[in-house]
């Protein structure tokens, strides 16, 4: 009676973060969701007489696995989101019907398996007293070779993200006296305004006022300022709204931050933004940038 | 000794030490290839000495090492008379050709039609040699299973060296070649496989890929037809007999001289040389029966291909036709199933690959010079370069089969043996005689004959290179029009053995006057 | 006629042991070598080239002699002697032995070719002294004699096509000589074709005489022909008059010789009117025990060279080129032989005995035509001549005696043997004797007519020279062939006829005639003859020798040009053979790159566009990739659950 | 009630399919993967009690480590792309095509 709770109560929830994942357009919401559904899992797994594997569960995936999710997302650019134009004509439909149809059909097949007597795992684990020493047996002794050979694949992996993830330098790292020369030739040889200067309060997405009243672009960090446009909160102070509408009108490959506009705007523009700030050599480049 | 397996390692060997030499020694390169490619000739003749033309045992020098025994495969060699002329024809032609090709793959001198780059030295000529090994192997295979890999393995080579070093239309002419061969290859990959399900095996003996187990193990009718249909159609695309014909003009056409005279001189013959010696022995029922359609084939391919020669106008493609009309004289007479014919076939494969030999490399000698293909951009070369012409005009006469010179033997051969059983084949067949006058001989007109045109003045005549590239060949053409007595004493036992197999015997004369002869000679 | 077959003494042939004879190879060795050094040497050789190629035709010549004499030496049934040289080509059935056969007729053959050969040699040393390449062109004359004599020596069909085409190369070389000529060049090429074209023939009645006796052996053959069918020996013999045909340019292949003489006149002298051109006459006397089991084929010879003479002769009356009149004049002197070789064994004798007279005044009167264009200039034009007979008394009286031996003049050389053929083709039975000899009469008046014609406008009336043209009379080296020709046109005649000489002496070989009655000088054809000869010349003399001959060629009437344009004989073949041919090969051409390739083409086409049009599924939108596989694993469940339950 | 875990297992493949077929952030598809493969963990695990061995258990650990090690490198294959296309849509990686 408690796994039946447990199991529909869990399913439910499952089911919903699942979808959640799928139709949330924030990527992070997503991990959300997806470490929901991993942690319903693990507790269903501990419930199926697989305590071993809902540990692991918890700790390689919730753990390990998601934290590289959210690493990644974070390198990448955290405020990207999908827009909900769909560029494959019939993509979405299609989806919708032939994963529907897979649904049902697994389920009509799955459904129909009978299980002949009450399903136990005693009798599997009893002689080795246990799950977990049951599976070790099976671990280190029938499959030792598989294992070996999954480590070996681990490591290469392992390897393998770090050359892919590692970058050449192609030209020699930038002295200090190039970046000051670059500085200096740039438009901006003085240090930008800090955030929050001669403003009501000095938070980071605070732009900084001018002699004149108005608003310094340069003050805040366009992360930021656009986090608040895109975000859906109203903006708290008339200050910011108009710092984040100046610096989106300000993008010259950009629409105007109208409600279409919004939709129509690649990541991938507003991400390259966002990478060309991460960027050493940008550093000198992006008042030229801000200027235009 | 183990003479074939030598036979074919040294080859390889020497394509995988060319191969390796260090960048820019194109020198050594080529001396290397020229001296492997000699030893292999040594080594050839040195073996052809202990051939036994009067030996008892259907394959000499037979080595049989298991390959993949599950599947009865064997790593077998050994030679016959056939095979041996065959191996003897692409040795000599080797050392002839990597001479021919000395300044093949150098970018094209000031002047040309047509620029062409430096190209990979090495490379060219390690392809040579790999052909060499594998031409070597195809001829000496006793393995359905190891001929047909050779058979397919040989396309690579000869692709590259169309794809990469041929004219300008190469890749399209090296793509052609290649789908056309392993269409065919295909159909006789398949016809192999059902060989070696569909035979009958005696009692206590094993299913096997060796061909002389092989023999008289299908035997139901149908069979035997699809299986013939499966390894001929490889076959006739190979050789090529007409309808399968358009890849050789282009492939030939475009592919350095040297590969030309591999592809048609040596690789066609693989062709008629499965004909001979799968098609008949195999499926001996089934060849009678498509005899009538084979020998129409050969026919309409003698007399097309002569007609369309003469109506080409370049050089090599005007070549390319010939053989195809000569490649119908090598059908036929194998295809007649008379001692007479099937000889001349044999010696037709060896004649025709000195006299195409030859004429393609002069060819090529004479688009080396001047850098076009076309007959148009000729003329009057008989006045400055009179050795060129004239060695053009011997190895022309013995495409046109003069007598005299060897092609006529074979031709006469193949006429002859086909006369007696297929008299309206043979008298048709008669007819391409004539049109290889005029293919020949218009082109010799057009290209030697008249004032001297302004393109080629300043030409200059043969050089010692080429002159040691001509000569042997020259040589061989004319001694064996006169005396082709060795290469016959070694292939009529073969062929016998052949036609014995098949189960057919040479019809009587109707009046037999020349048993009488012998008897009043002695 | 198979009785009289039985009784043809196609006696055992003898095997030669040492002697001469056993060394009779050598006649076709010599100068097959010397051909080889001049070729192989080059421009070493240049210096001596001539004179090696003179000295080996004429070593040639010597053995030759001495071996007629030491065959003479030997009984009548003795004379026919056998050399084994070596096996040529042993195949399964096919075992061809090559040897030789010195006979009487073979020998006779030999004799003219190395002895005519030789004097146009030595001819040719003055002839082309100025010619940068003439140690080739004694290189292919050397090559020429060899190949003819193999031709005529040779003991088996196989041999002699081998000769056979051999003269036909060294023909296509000789003709093509001045190769940057390019008329030269095509005359060249349609003679070699036009000579393969009865090639075919020759090969074809080969392959039948194998298919049927299974040997190609003189030998054995003759010995068994009476055994085979009417129908077979028929069949081989019209085959071989094709190949006759072709190297004899008789009708219907007669239409090279006329273009070949392109070639320097020797080459004319030598191989377009005494020797290889006669190689058709050799070839049907040789096959004598097969024409005479079958009338058909005889018949068809004699009718052939009927034809032959009459076409050759007319054609010769309309010709300004000095060259070309000869040169029909071949054609016609060949047609003679060709009829009485169809004859039977009446003919075959008297054919060879003409053939060699012929081959005697025949080159003389070339060589002579080539005096006369070293002379002047070497111009062709007859028109242009005139005269010449006092500023080259030799070269006058060297052709003089020739011409009066062609008209036949009693006492000259063409007097007896020409008599002898109209006489024989009278002897035929009924119609076609009277259709046969009417047309040999009628042959030797209109030659009369011809031979004048040239006479008078070469070497009589005024002078109608070039300006630059200084006719003289040619070196000795030259005119001393010219003088020696001339004897044997003179004696030649009466030597071989008279008492029947030359017809016993090839009775080993052709049999006996039935009902030869000798040569009667008073006979009723004979003096017709005489009256129509004196009437051609008559003729002439009234048109060309009273009357002065315009330069310029009169437009002549319907027949003059039907005969100037050798009686359509190109025009026939252009628009019968050429043009079908043209167009069949551009055809041929068109079909196979648009038609054969292009069907191959076009399914590369086919299948390269439709994956075309399937490669634009491939948008490189990995989720459409994921959206098919997805859609293939719900199908495969589907699937599954329909077979299996799962 | 094992059959419950398996449905369960099915719907959230499919939802997991689907995500993958109509998301174009390349994380997001990810994740979904992830999903999928968690729903077939289910699946055998479930499996392993009906059938009372632990090879289902054993799988589903492997496939959890497989996952892992196919994670590491398709997210550093992610960061790689996003550094030259400055794009984590898979939509913008389409360059290999007709």
């Amino acid at each position: 009676m408690g796994e039946q709770i447990t199991f529909w109560v869990l399913a439910v929830v499952s089911v919903a973060a699942a979808l959640g994942l799928v139709f949330n357009r924030k990527a992070v919401y997503s991990a959300i969701m997806l470490a929901v559904v991993m942690l319903s899992l693990a507790a269903l797994y501990a419930v199926q007489d697989a305590p071993f594997l809902a540990v692991v569960q918890i700790i390689v995936y919730t753990g390990a696995v998601l934290m590289l999710f959210l690493f990644v997302l974070m390198l990448v650019g955290v405020d990207s989101s999908d827009s909900l134009v769909e560029t494959i004509r019939g993509q979405r439909f299609l989806a919708a019907v032939v994963g529907l149809g897979f649904a049902v059909l697994l389920i009509l097949g799955i459904g129909n398996v009978l299980v002949v007597g009450e399903p136990s795992l005693t009798a599997a684990t009893q002689e080795a007293g246990g799950n977990v020493p049951a599976l070790a047996r099976l671990i280190f002794q029938r499959h030792v070779f598989a294992f070996e050979v999954t480590s070996a694949l681990l490591i290469t992996a392992a390897l393998g993200a770090m050359v892919l993830a590692h970058r050449e330098r192609t030209t020699p790292r930038p002295t200090q006296k190039d970046l000051a020369r670059a500085r200096f030739l740039g438009p901006q040889p003085t240090p930008l305004p800090g955030p929050g200067t001669y403003a009501r309060h000095n938070a980071v997405d605070m732009p900084a006022l001018l002699p004149d009243g108005s608003v310094s672009l340069l003050s805040v960090n366009p992360t930021l300022a656009r986090h608040e446009v895109e975000g859906d909160t109203p903006a708290t102070t008339p200050e910011a709204r108009e710092a984040a509408v100046l610096l989106v009108a300000a993008e010259d490959r950009e629409e105007p931050a109208a409600e279409a506009g919004e939709e129509t705007r690649t990541a991938g523009e507003a991400e390259a933004r966002a990478e060309a700030d991460a960027e050493a050599p940008a550093a000198a480049a992006r008042p030229e940038e801000e200027t235009k | 000794m183990p003479w074939l397996p030598i036979l074919i390692a040294v080859p390889a060997v020497g394509a995988l030490g060319v191969s390796l030499l260090p960048k820019g020694s194109d020198k050594l390169a080529k001396q290397l290839t020229l001296a492997v490619s000699l030893v292999v000739l040594a080594l050839t003749i040195a073996m052809a000495t202990q051939f036994s033309a009067g030996s008892k045992e259907r394959f000499q020098f037979a080595q049989t090492y298991d390959w993949i025994p599950a599947f009865g495969v064997h790593f077998g060699v050994g030679v016959d008379g056939i095979a041996l002329v065959l191996i003897a024809l692409s040795v000599i032609l080797v050392p002839i050709v990597v001479l021919a090709s000395w300044h093949d793959t150098d970018a094209s001198p000031d002047g040309h039609a047509e620029a062409r780059p430096k190209r990979s030295t090495k490379t060219y000529f390690a392809l040579i040699l790999a052909l060499e090994a594998m031409m070597i192997g195809v001829f000496a295979a006793t393995d359905v299973f190891l001929f047909y890999v050779f058979f397919e393995a040989m396309l690579i080579p000869m692709y590259f060296m169309i794809g990469s070093y041929g004219g300008p239309q190469r890749s399209y002419a090296a793509v052609k070649f290649l789908l056309y061969s392993l269409f065919g290859g295909l159909l006789m990959l398949v016809a192999v496989i059902a060989t070696y399900v569909f035979q009958a095996v005696p009692q206590g003996g094993e299913k096997s890929f060796l061909f002389t187990e092989l023999i008289g193990r299908i035997q139901d009718p149908a069979t035997q037809k699809w299986l013939f249909l499966g390894f001929f159609i490889a076959f006739a695309v190979k050789a090529p007999l007409v309808p399968f014909h358009t890849w050789l003009p282009d492939a030939a056409a475009q592919a350095p001289a040297g590969a030309a005279v591999l592809l048609v001189g040596v690789l066609d013959k693989v062709g008629t040389y499965g004909m001979l010696r799968f098609c008949l022995e195999l499926f001996p029922d089934a060849a009678k029966f498509f005899t009538p359609l084979v020998l129409v084939l050969s026919v309409v391919g003698i007399v097309y291909g002569a007609i369309v020669a003469i109506g080409q106008t370049d050089m090599k493609r005007l070549i390319a036709y010939t053989s195809i009309s000569h490649f119908g004289f090598i059908a036929l007479g194998v295809f007649a199933m008379t001692s007479d014919g099937g000889a001349g076939a044999t010696l037709y494969m060896v004649n025709h690959g000195f006299s195409t030999g030859a004429l393609f490399l002069i060819v090529g000698m004479l688009i080396w010079r001047r850098g076009s293909q076309f007959i148009s951009d000729y003329g009057g070369v008989q006045k400055i370069a009179p050795l060129l012409a004239g060695a053009f005009l011997i190895a022309g006469l013995s495409g046109l089969a003069l007598p005299g010179l060897s092609s006529f033997v074979s031709e006469f051969l193949v006429l002859i043996g086909s006369y007696t059983v297929y008299p309206v084949y043979a008298i048709i067949a008669t007819l391409g005689v004539i049109l290889a006058a005029i293919y020949i001989l218009w082109m010799y007109q057009r290209t030697m004959n008249g004032p001297t045109a302004e393109s080629v003045k300043g030409m200059a005549d043969l050089n010692i290179r080429e002159k040691w590239v001509v000569a042997p060949l020259l040589v061989l053409i004319i001694g064996l029009g006169f005396y082709p007595k060795p290469l016959l004493d070694v292939i009529n036992p073969a062929v016998k053995q052949t036609l014995s197999t098949v189960g057919v015997s040479d019809p009587a004369p109707k009046v037999p006057a020349a048993a009488e002869q012998k008897g009043a000679g002695q | 006629m198979t009785s009289l077959l039985a009784a043809a003494p196609a006696a055992e042939i003898a095997q030669a042991s040492g002697g001469v004879l056993g060394l009779s190879w050598l006649m076709i060795a010599l100068p097959l070598a010397g051909a080889a050094i001049l070729l192989v040497g080059g421009r070493r050789t240049n210096s001596f080239g001539h004179l090696l190629g003179t000295a080996m035709s004429l070593a040639s010549f010597v053995v030759a002699v001495l071996a007629f004499f030491e065959l003479l030496g030997r009984t009548a049934e003795q004379r026919r002697v056998g050399v084994e040289l070596f096996d040529f080509i042993p195949a399964g059935q096919l075992d061809v032995k090559m040897g030789l056969l010195i006979d009487p007729l073979s020998i006779s053959f030999a004799l003219l070719i190395t002895g005519v050969g030789s004097l146009i040699h030595i001819y040719s040393i003055g002839y082309m002294s100025h010619d940068p390449d003439r140690r080739r062109f004694f290189s292919y004359l050397n090559l020429f004699v060899a190949a003819m004599l193999l031709l005529v020596l040779a003991d088996n069909y196989v041999g002699l096509y081998i000769g056979w085409e051999g003269v036909g190369l060294a023909s296509y070389l000789l003709i093509g000589f001045w190769q940057f000529k390019p008329s030269a060049a095509v005359a060249a090429k349609k003679a070699f074709i036009v000579n393969r074209v009865g090639d075919f023939g020759l090969a074809i009645g080969i392959f039948t005489l194998f298919a049927t006796f299974g040997t190609v052996a003189y030998g054995p053959i003759f010995e068994h022909a009476d055994k085979a069918s009417t129908g077979i020996l028929t069949a081989v013999g019209l085959l071989l008059l094709l190949g006759a045909c072709g190297k004899s340019a008789q009708l219907p292949l007669q239409s090279w010789l006329l273009d070949a003489m392109e070639g320097p006149t020797p080459v004319s002298a030598l191989i377009h009117a005494a020797t290889m051109v006669t190689a058709g006459v050799y070839l049907i006397t040789r096959s004598n025990p097969i024409f005479d089991g079958a009338p058909t084929a005889q018949l068809a010879v004699a009718i052939v060279g009927a034809a032959t003479l009459l076409a050759g002769a007319i054609i010769g009356c309309a010709k300004d080129d000095i060259k070309k009149a000869l040169a029909g004049s071949t054609m016609s002197q060949i047609g003679y032989m060709m009829l009485a070789a169809g004859l039977g064994p009446a003919g075959y004798a008297i054919a060879i005995a003409h053939l060699i007279t012929h081959g005697f005044f025949k080159a003389g009167m070339f060589l002579g035509a080539g005096s006369v264009m070293h002379a002047m200039n070497d111009d062709v034009n007859m028109r242009k001549y005139g005269g010449l007979r006092k500023v080259m008394p030799i070269t006058f009286i060297t052709f003089g005696l020739g011409y009066l031996a062609i008209i036949g003049f009693p006492g000259f050389a063409g007097y007896f043997t020409k008599d002898l053929i109209i006489e024989a083709a009278f002897g035929q039975e009924g119609v076609r004797g009277y259709l046969l000899g009417g047309a040999a009469l009628l042959g030797a008046a209109i030659t009369a007519f011809y031979m004048s014609r040239l006479m008078f406008m070469t070497f009589f009336g005024e002078k109608r020279w070039d300006k630059d043209a200084h006719p003289h009379e040619s070196p000795p080296v030259m005119t001393w062939p010219l003088i020696l020709l001339a004897i044997g046109s003179v004696g030649g005649g009466a030597f071989l006829v008279l008492g029947d000489r030359f017809i016993h002496f090839l009775e080993p070989v052709v049999g006996k005639p039935e009902n030869h009655h000798g040569f009667n000088p008073v006979a009723p054809v004979g003096l017709i003859t005489l009256v129509l000869v004196a009437a051609g010349v008559a003729l002439a003399w009234v048109m060309y020798g009273r009357r002065p001959v315009p330069v310029e060629a009169p437009r002549g009437s319907f027949l003059t040009v039907f005969a100037r344009r050798d009686l359509y004989g190109d025009a026939i073949n252009e628009s019968l053979l050429m043009r079908p041919g043209q167009w069949l090969t551009r055809f041929a051409v068109f079909f196979d790159n648009r038609g054969v390739d292009g069907l191959v083409n076009g399914l590369a086409a086919g299948v390269g566009g439709t994956s075309g049009r399937l490669r634009r599924l491939q948008t490189g939108f990995a989720r459409s990739y994921a959206l098919s596989m997805f859609f293939g694993a719900a199908i495969v469940a589907g699937a599954l659950l329909l077979v299996g339950n799962l | 009630m094992t059959t419950h875990y398996l449905v369960l297992s099915a719907l959230l493949f499919s939802i997991g399919a689907i995500g993958v077929l109509i998301r174009r952030n390349a994380i997001v598809v990810f994740m979904c993967v992830e999903l999928m493969l968690n729903a077939a963990n289910l699946a055998l695990v479930a499996f392993a009690r009906m059938h009372g061995n632990l090879d289902g258990q054993i799988i589903a650990f492997f496939v959890m480590v497989v996952a892992a090690a196919e994670v590491v490198v398709g997210l550093a294959i992610i960061v790689t792309i996003f550094r030259t296309r400055r794009s984590a849509s898979v939509d913008d990686v389409n360059l290999l095509k007709y």
